[in-house]
């Protein structure tokens, strides 16, 4: 922010409600590199850090939407500022959703270490979960600085994120019905699959959102999918 | 002189116009169905142009004859009466006037009888040519004005403009007047002066006019009179300065209460009744100084052994320090109250008490105002004149003592104006020098009064 | 930094010692005040009291009341009621044989004495009654006569009995003579038939207002024509059209200016321009009212120009903004809400006007006039001039007589100026 | 200048679109000097047909100054100049025969305090066709009077006191009828400054409410100290700054998005 | 809206906004009662209009933000005005995000039928549908009427749906151990599953949402989960 | 009335939280009375200790009178008459032997337009303590004056010319001269009635600014027309209606979700 407000209390709700943002988008993306990395380590004890932490990124998310909710109401924000509640309230849900699928996540991965689970042949859950993971930074990055560009960069590097996820898709399934005992793991991990997909979603939408804000509308042309689990049979 | 007949002829003449305006205008309109202005304007243009010239030949020339003739009954008045010693024209001419206007005293000479006769002849002949040139005019005029009229014809602009003009030229009137003060009075200081040296009627202490003639040119030694004018001044302000000090603190402590002490019912009983106190007549007051305050004031003195002259300083002074009482008090009155109610607010809001606010807040803040007010009241004191004709006395007296008789300016001037006056006299024309300085000093008091109350006012707007 | 605020209770505190002192200074402030108005209060009441306390015997006189017989023959020699015919008639004769009949008194000079007693109006007032009501000839009628202004002021007191005779303007002869009179029932104390009739008179007794009246008016009628229009249009003309500039400046100073200067200055105007260079008469409230026009104008023009201030900005932007014209908001809006405030100042002027008097004595209007004028080019003066002359007569009647002139003047000032405040309370507008 | 096509000889420094397609008034490098002050400096601007457009811009920007020039109400200041044209279909109203009698009857005004005449309600709408010899005889008037009040909504409150004074009337009614006394004269531009800053809240969402209706019918420029007012009531906003027309344009763009960062500063409250 | 705004133009905005909400609530109905219906129908016809409507959702879904934006921006509305608002924008996302997931089952019973697909024994989608269908439609009638109480009631039923989705994963996953020959039906029930859960976990939040309308504040007590697939393992 | 505790003879209409903990100030079934006509009908409220709450209400609600009961003001008003309890501190200012003058040191009061004594900026803030002989000396005078200054966010901009006139000062400059005057004695709480209804918005955002610093040193009660700046500035608000005090509460409470249908009406626009 450029110009402060001749209310300089203003700009302080402005910035509390920057700064819990911005706070709750690192609290999640360290769940989720916490999350990704059990996947691989599978510490139970963070792993069940990693859930409990949860409800934590919850209470902020529901401060976030409160607080913003009060400024629109008592400040009758404009133009930048108003974008910048909005797009605070949206990515802030947003990232309250990521938080939950973390916590999926992890919880699957308890499950799965349960079941003496090793990574299916063709599947790295870890490598999608790191490309994710650096989405997500990049996005927080974009936020903090109100980098438009990189927002769309991370927007279109959600491609990658979606092809991977139908290769693992598929080969998860080819996995079980080579395989019929491998029904529950391969479940799980067509979930927590499917959850990194998700996430690396919603980050895209978290850079349609930041393109928002600094811009004032939202990006025109179609995003470019590459997701078609819903739409492929395994041969 | 003037001849009312000839004016309701010309007035009805435009009228006239009027109406034939108007009724070309609704013509037009149902030609067209499109005039530029409303009907009622093109009869006022032709009705204006028809009115005005006439009007303005017909005063020129009923103020204009007289002036013609007076000048033009000169070759018949015989040489030898011109000629003779103590020949005044105006007296001569004034003797044929009052023949004209059948007004005989006994019986004039035989040249008055005649040049009034012929006087009486040439007012006829003006008569009828004035009545003729004048509705001439009007017709004329009038007609010229009303073959203005077509479809293109803005005539409400047209009639503005005229009566904006008709306007600026009342204005006019103002500079007219003071341009005729100016004239009135400033020949007759000039030849006064050229008799008397201007410090000597400035720094004289001496005020004795006689009436001498013309012949004591010159110097200020020979014979009787002598225009020392500072007996004069000085007695002009001790009577002020008695004026203001009865009328200062009443007019002040008067306003103070009713503004801001009073109820609204005291208020509205109070203000008007010592604006009164302005609004009775001079004469009165005069007549009240001199037959009661004047002989109190001798009988208390005498009682404590003092002796007051029967027309003093003392009652003049207080006299008209309680007719100026309402100038001050008035004046400052709407001043403070013209002061925001918001300061006193503020100044109650922190806790001042009432006087401490009036005192401390609404006064300053007025103070500009009321120094205009009392400055106006003084210059008021210095021109007033029936007070000090009647209870002040005429003896020009050099002294500061308010028990004493003195006299003042206007008091002298009046005195030396009314009756005859023989107007080549050092006495007479000393009243236009008297009066000459007068206005010097009332005008510079009121542009002070003036540029205080400017200040004032931008400071609230 | 030693000391900071104070706290509030410490300020409290402070504030809370002084408090008596300072609601002290209150109090006498307000007795200050209070005294201040009543003192002009008394001013007022004092000086209304004396003018009244003296005036209102002004407005009566003495009268003796004759039996006069209205011989025909004597009082219209010509038998035509022509004033020719009545003038050389034998009315005062006639009267003072009535008053003899009850006097009695002898030899010549007790005769020329006894003459004396009845006011020498006496034979225009028979002519007046026959002339009024002809069928008076030959009857015997009781006829009110005004006494001499030295008996008037004999029966007041005024002059007193035990004044040593050489001292008194009364002697003991004419005495005798008031008291026959009195002990008849002949003399009367009415209400004066020449103070709101006559005119000015060397004879106290017959001295009236009437003359000096009706050339107020007629004054203040020429005034009034010419001061208001043009007052009216310079205020206008200032307010509204003129832009402000240099001219406009010079005539706002010329007008301020104008209302300071002493009012025997317009009078020494009046009788340099209008008498002087004009030519025209003196004395004729023609020229009174001119003077007086000119002394008025900046009042009206000043008091117009607020009133046309007071109107609010927004009234003129109203009008301009559906198209008005700009002369069409002056005279449609401004005008009419300013009126009120114009008229005010106007009558305040007028009354200013009606009260001058120095002026007027420049320009003559002093002069004796016995004739009522009847138009503003007749000769004339005016009430407070008449008050001037008045006050100046030596006759303690006189006194009286100003006195009582005071009172009509005052009366009309006051209406005047009660007009102008019910005026302007009544029109006044709240914007 | 060519006053017939939109081209400029002088280049525009205002953001936004200037221009409008229907354009009544055409403001174009408009400068206006309160005797040797800049107050309006190269405004181009147009007013398009039956479009509410508000100005706004902090104290002193010029809005005020820029809308009288619409009807010329400049002229009645003596110490006011203006420079460049504006055109009432392509007509310049600066023109040196351009009577501002008519063009103040064709571009009405309303005014920041409510100012009826001190007459009666009927009067008072009445005057305007009146002095202008619009209504043929008295029921013709009495017609106009009626259909301007019923279009101002004042109608329903003050039809049995048609004849009581409009002074008597509260702020809010006061305004309306004004803007009847405007319509009355059959204007085709209505200009307002600032015509609600005297008025209450619930006063001000009437007036605002008319004004919505009368966009259907009239060309409105209104002048409003309060951002909210214009989002409220206009389509198009226009941002003064400093006497400089900074940006124009939708309103809903100008405050979601504004382009100029000084329109950005003011909008959200910052310093500009 | 018992109350008019004096600015009746505001009212028009508010109304706007709040058809177009309704209209895409029923829309978006209408997508998801369809999918279902077309899973037991297997109508390939009206699955391929399920997908293809779906943009218009979305682009409903655009509308109704940029007009919820803009009438703060413009109108600063308060109290129940901007509760209406906000709470419109986020049912707006979340009716979006319905009608991706009705996309998305539609898109997986394509796939079902082309890989003759049969419901498995214990697993009834069609009944989990419905119900799902029923808590929709009923929380569409609560924000109609501004009804908190129903809202509730919809938000306890969707205790329900996470009991049956627990179920049917355990069935589904049971099937695949058992044949390994279903793991791509499987995987594809599984998900359409969840869809199906996530679709009456968002009609819970829609709920929750009309509670806050209505009163002014979220409510505070923890909603009863049931949903336990990422916890458990199939005996 | 027992004044010593809060419970009351009288119900009370109000929603929401009427009594704080710390109050200083308790008002108690106040009535306001402008010679007949009731214009505060049984408001009982409390202000707390060192907090910001404004009164906000349709024009005429009484929002100015109740607040001038506070240092009755209204005193000035012959007419006025109060009745009920209101306590500062728990002392009943309404009492007989309560002078109006130390009370009014203890409350201070900022106006609607500014009102700056024609004096110099010195003098404006030095008046106070030097009617109330609060400095001992020269320069205790100059250090309140400067102190007040400071806080008053003044100092800066006026420093360099304190003896030049506080009338030549802008206007929001002048209402924060007003504000360091009425600093300046010490007084505890602060009364505002309106203070920038005669401002434009920068000047106003400084106000608030101000007063947004100030809350944390003195009790202050705002008056004000603007639902927005109620909403900024303060931390309570209250809402009057009819000379009644229907609700009062947290700000963002009455802002949000207000619970008297009336306050809604009002803070979202709708007739009452
Ligand atoms: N009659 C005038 N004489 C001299 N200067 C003026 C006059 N009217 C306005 N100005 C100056 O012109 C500039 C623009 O004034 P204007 O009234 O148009 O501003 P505005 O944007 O309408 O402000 P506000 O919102 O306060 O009404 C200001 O600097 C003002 O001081
Ligand atoms: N001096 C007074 N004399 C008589 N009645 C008054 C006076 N002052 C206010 N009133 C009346 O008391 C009521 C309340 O007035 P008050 O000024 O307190 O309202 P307010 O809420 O402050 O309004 P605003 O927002 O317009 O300032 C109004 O009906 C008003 O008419
Ligand atoms: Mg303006
Ligand atoms: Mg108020
Ligand atoms: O958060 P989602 O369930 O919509 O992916």
């Amino acid at each position: 922010m450029e110009n402060k407000h001749i209310d300089s209390s203003f700009d302080k709700d402005l910035n509390k409600i920057n700064n819990n943002l911005l706070k709750l988008g690192t609290l999640g993306l360290n769940q989720f590199e916490k999350c990704i990395n059990n996947f691989g380590t599978q510490n139970l004890e963070e792993i069940n850090q990693v859930i409990a932490f949860d409800e934590k990124l919850d209470e902020l998310d529901d401060k976030i939407q409160k607080s913003g909710f009060e400024i629109i109401a008592l400040r009758s924000p404009r133009a930048i500022d108003l974008r910048r509640v909005i797009v605070a309230l949206k990515i802030s849900t947003i990232l309250e959703r990521i938080g939950d699928y973390s916590r999926n996540i992890s919880n699957r991965t308890k499950v799965l270490i349960e079941l003496n689970y090793t990574d299916l042949p063709g599947v790295n859950i870890g490598k999608m979960g790191q490309k994710t993971q650096q989405m997500f930074e990049d996005v927080l990055e974009s936020y903090t600085n109100e980098d438009d560009k990189l927002a769309i960069k991370v927007r279109n590097s959600d491609f990658k994120i979606d092809k991977m996820h139908t290769e693992y898709y598929l080969e998860i399934i080819s996995s079980m019905q080579r395989n019929k005992k491998l029904a529950p793991i391969g479940t799980h991990l067509l979930f927590i699959a499917k959850n990194i997909e998700r996430v690396a979603d919603y980050v895209t939408d978290i850079a349609e959102q930041i393109y928002f804000l600094v811009n004032g509308k939202m990006l025109s042309d179609h995003r470019p999918k590459a997701d078609e689990t819903s739409l492929k049979i395994p041969e | 002189m003037f001849n009312l007949y000839l004016l309701f002829v010309i007035i009805l003449i435009s009228l006239l116009f009027y109406f034939f305006g108007v009724n070309n205008a609704k013509k037009l309109k149902l030609q067209n169905n499109k005039l530029h202005s409303l009907k009622h304007y093109y009869g006022f243009f032709a009705l204006l142009y028809s009115l005005l010239p006439s009007l303005g030949v017909y005063f020129i020339l009923t103020i204009g004859d007289d002036i013609l003739f007076s000048n033009m009954i000169k070759i018949y008045i015989p040489t030898d009466i011109i000629n003779s010693k103590d020949f005044n024209f105006t007296i001569a001419l004034a003797q044929i006037n009052n023949s004209v206007d059948g007004l005989i005293f006994g019986t004039p000479p035989a040249w008055v009888i005649n040049a009034a006769n012929i006087w009486k002849s040439w007012v006829i002949k003006s008569h009828i040519i004035t009545s003729i040139l004048c509705i001439v005019t009007s017709l004329i005029s009038g007609y010229l004005g009303y073959s203005k009229i077509n479809h293109n014809f803005r005539s409400r602009n047209a009639v503005e403009k005229i009566v904006i003009s008709l306007l600026a030229i009342s204005s006019i009137i103002a500079i007219l007047t003071t341009v005729g003060i100016i004239f009135s009075v400033a020949f007759e200081s000039i030849r006064f002066f050229a008799l008397i040296p201007i410090d000597e009627f400035l720094f004289g202490t001496v005020w004795n006019p006689q009436f001498e003639g013309a012949e004591r040119a010159g110097s200020g030694q020979e014979g009787l009179s002598q225009y020392g004018s500072l007996p004069l001044f000085a007695g002009t302000f001790l009577i002020s300065f008695i004026a203001l000090c009865v009328s200062v603190p009443i007019g002040l402590y008067s306003a103070v209460y009713l503004s801001e002490y009073a109820s609204k019912k005291e208020r509205a009983f109070f203000k008007p009744l010592l604006e009164i106190l302005a609004g009775v007549p001079t004469v009165v007051y005069g007549f009240f100084a001199a037959l009661t305050v004047a002989p109190f004031l001798r009988n208390s003195g005498s009682l404590i052994g003092l002796d007051i002259a029967s027309e003093s300083a003392m009652a003049a002074g207080l006299v008209m320090g309680v007719m100026i009482i309402p100038f001050i008090s008035s004046l400052s009155d709407d001043v403070i109250n013209a002061v925001p109610q918001s300061l006193r607010d503020a100044g109650y809001g922190l806790g001042s008490t009432k006087s401490e606010t009036i005192l401390q807040i609404v006064i300053p803040a007025a103070l500009p105002g009321v120094v205009a007010s009392i400055i106006l009241a003084v210059s008021r004191a210095i021109g007033e004149t029936m007070i000090v004709v009647m209870a002040a006395g005429l003896a020009a007296n050099l002294t500061g003592n308010p028990l004493e008789a003195v006299t003042t300016v206007t008091a002298q001037i009046i005195t030396i104006l009314v009756g005859d006056q023989e107007f080549e006299s050092a006495k007479t024309l000393s009243a236009f020098a008297l009066a000459l300085t007068l206005i010097i000093i009332t005008l510079g008091l009121n542009f002070f009064a003036l540029h205080v109350v400017k200040k004032y006012r931008e400071q609230y707007e | 930094m030693s000391k900071k605020f104070l706290n509030p209770a410490d300020a409290t505190a402070i504030v809370k010692k002084s408090i008596k002192k300072r609601r002290a200074k209150d109090s006498r402030l307000k007795l200050y005040g209070r005294f201040a108005v009543g003192l002009a209060s008394c001013f007022l009441i004092f000086l209304f009291y004396t003018i009244f306390e003296k005036g209102t015997p002004g407005f009566f006189q003495y009268y003796v009341t004759l039996d006069v017989n209205f011989d025909k023959e004597r009082i219209d020699p010509k038998g035509d009621l022509s004033d020719n015919s009545l003038f050389s008639g034998d009315a005062s004769k006639i009267v003072n044989e009535a008053l003899f009949i009850l006097i009695e008194p002898k030899g010549r000079k007790e005769k020329k004495e006894a003459k004396k007693i009845i006011s020498s109006g006496k034979d225009v007032r028979i002519a007046k009654m026959v002339k009024q009501n002809p069928n008076l000839f030959g009857t015997v009628t009781k006829v009110k006569f005004a006494l001499d202004d030295d008996i008037d002021s004999f029966l007041r007191g005024y002059i007193k009995r035990e004044t040593p005779e050489n001292e008194r303007r009364v002697n003991d002869n004419v005495i005798k003579f008031i008291d026959k009179l009195n002990a008849e029932g002949r003399i009367s104390y009415n209400f004066s038939d020449y103070i709101l009739s006559g005119s000015a008179s060397g004879n106290p007794e017959m001295a009236g207002i009437k003359g000096a009246f009706v050339g107020s008016i007629l004054t203040l009628f020429v005034c009034l024509l010419i001061a208001f229009p043009l007052g009216v249009a310079t205020a206008i003309y200032l307010e509204e059209i003129a832009k402000k500039n240099k001219i406009t400046e010079f005539i706002e100073v010329n007008i301020n200016n104008l209302a300071a200067v002493p009012s025997v200055v317009f009078g020494i105007m009046g009788l340099a321009i209008f008498i002087g260079i004009f030519g025209m008469p003196r004395s004729i409230p023609l020229v009174g009212g001119m003077v007086l026009a000119l002394m008025t104008l900046p009042t009206i023009i000043i008091s117009s120009r607020a009133a046309i201030r007071a109107v609010p900005p927004s009234v003129r932007d109203a009008a301009l903004g559906i198209g008005a014209s700009k002369l069409q908001t002056i005279f449609h809006h401004v005008i009419p809400l300013a009126m009120p405030g114009m008229l005010t100042g106007t009558i305040i002027g007028m009354a200013q006007a009606l009260g001058e008097t120095a002026p007027l004595l420049m320009i003559g209007m002093v002069a004796f006039i016995v004739d009522v004028p009847n138009s503003v080019v007749d000769p004339g003066t005016v009430l407070p001039v008449q008050i001037f002359m008045w006050a100046d007569f030596a006759e303690r009647m006189f006194v009286q007589k100003t006195s009582a002139a005071i009172i009509v003047l005052l009366t009309f000032l006051i209406s005047m100026n009660a007009f102008a405040i019910y005026l302007r309370k009544k029109l006044e507008r709240r914007w | 200048m060519n006053l017939k096509n939109d081209e400029l000889t002088k280049s525009i420094n205002t953001v936004g679109d200037v221009f409008v397609k229907d354009a009544r008034i055409k403001a174009r490098n408009v400068n206006v000097f309160y005797a040797e002050k800049k107050a309006i400096d190269e405004v181009t601007i147009d007013i398009g047909n039956k479009e509410v457009i508000s100005f706004i811009g902090p104290s002193g920007c010029g809005k005020s100054t820029f809308l009288r020039c619409f009807n010329r109400m400049n002229d009645t200041i003596d110490i006011c100049r203006v420079e460049g044209s504006i055109t009432l279909d392509e007509e310049n109203i600066y023109d040196k025969n351009v009577d501002v009698v008519p063009l103040r009857a064709r571009i009405g005004m309303v005014f920041q305090k409510p100012n009826p005449f001190p007459k009666s309600i009927f009067d008072n709408v009445a005057y305007g066709p009146r002095i202008h010899g619009l209504a043929d005889n008295k029921s013709h008037l009495e017609n106009i009077v009626e259909m301007s009040l019923k279009r101002a909504g004042l109608w329903n409150e003050v039809n049995d006191r048609l004849i009581s004074p409009g002074t008597g009337l509260s702020g809010g009614q006061q305004q309306r009828l004004c803007i009847a006394r405007a319509i009355a004269v059959s204007p085709e531009v209505i200009l307002m400054d600032e015509p609600c800053s005297a008025l209450d809240p619930i006063a001000t969402a009437k007036i605002e409410e008319l004004i919505h209706e009368l966009g259907n019918d009239y060309s409105i420029v209104i002048v409003t100290h309060s951002m909210q007012q214009a989002a409220r009531v206009s389509k198009r906003t226009a941002y003064f700054h400093l006497g400089k027309l900074i940006e124009v344009g939708k309103t809903k763009d100008i405050f979601t998005r504004p382009q100029h960062n000084q329109t950005e500063a003011y909008i959200s409250g910052k310093i500009g």
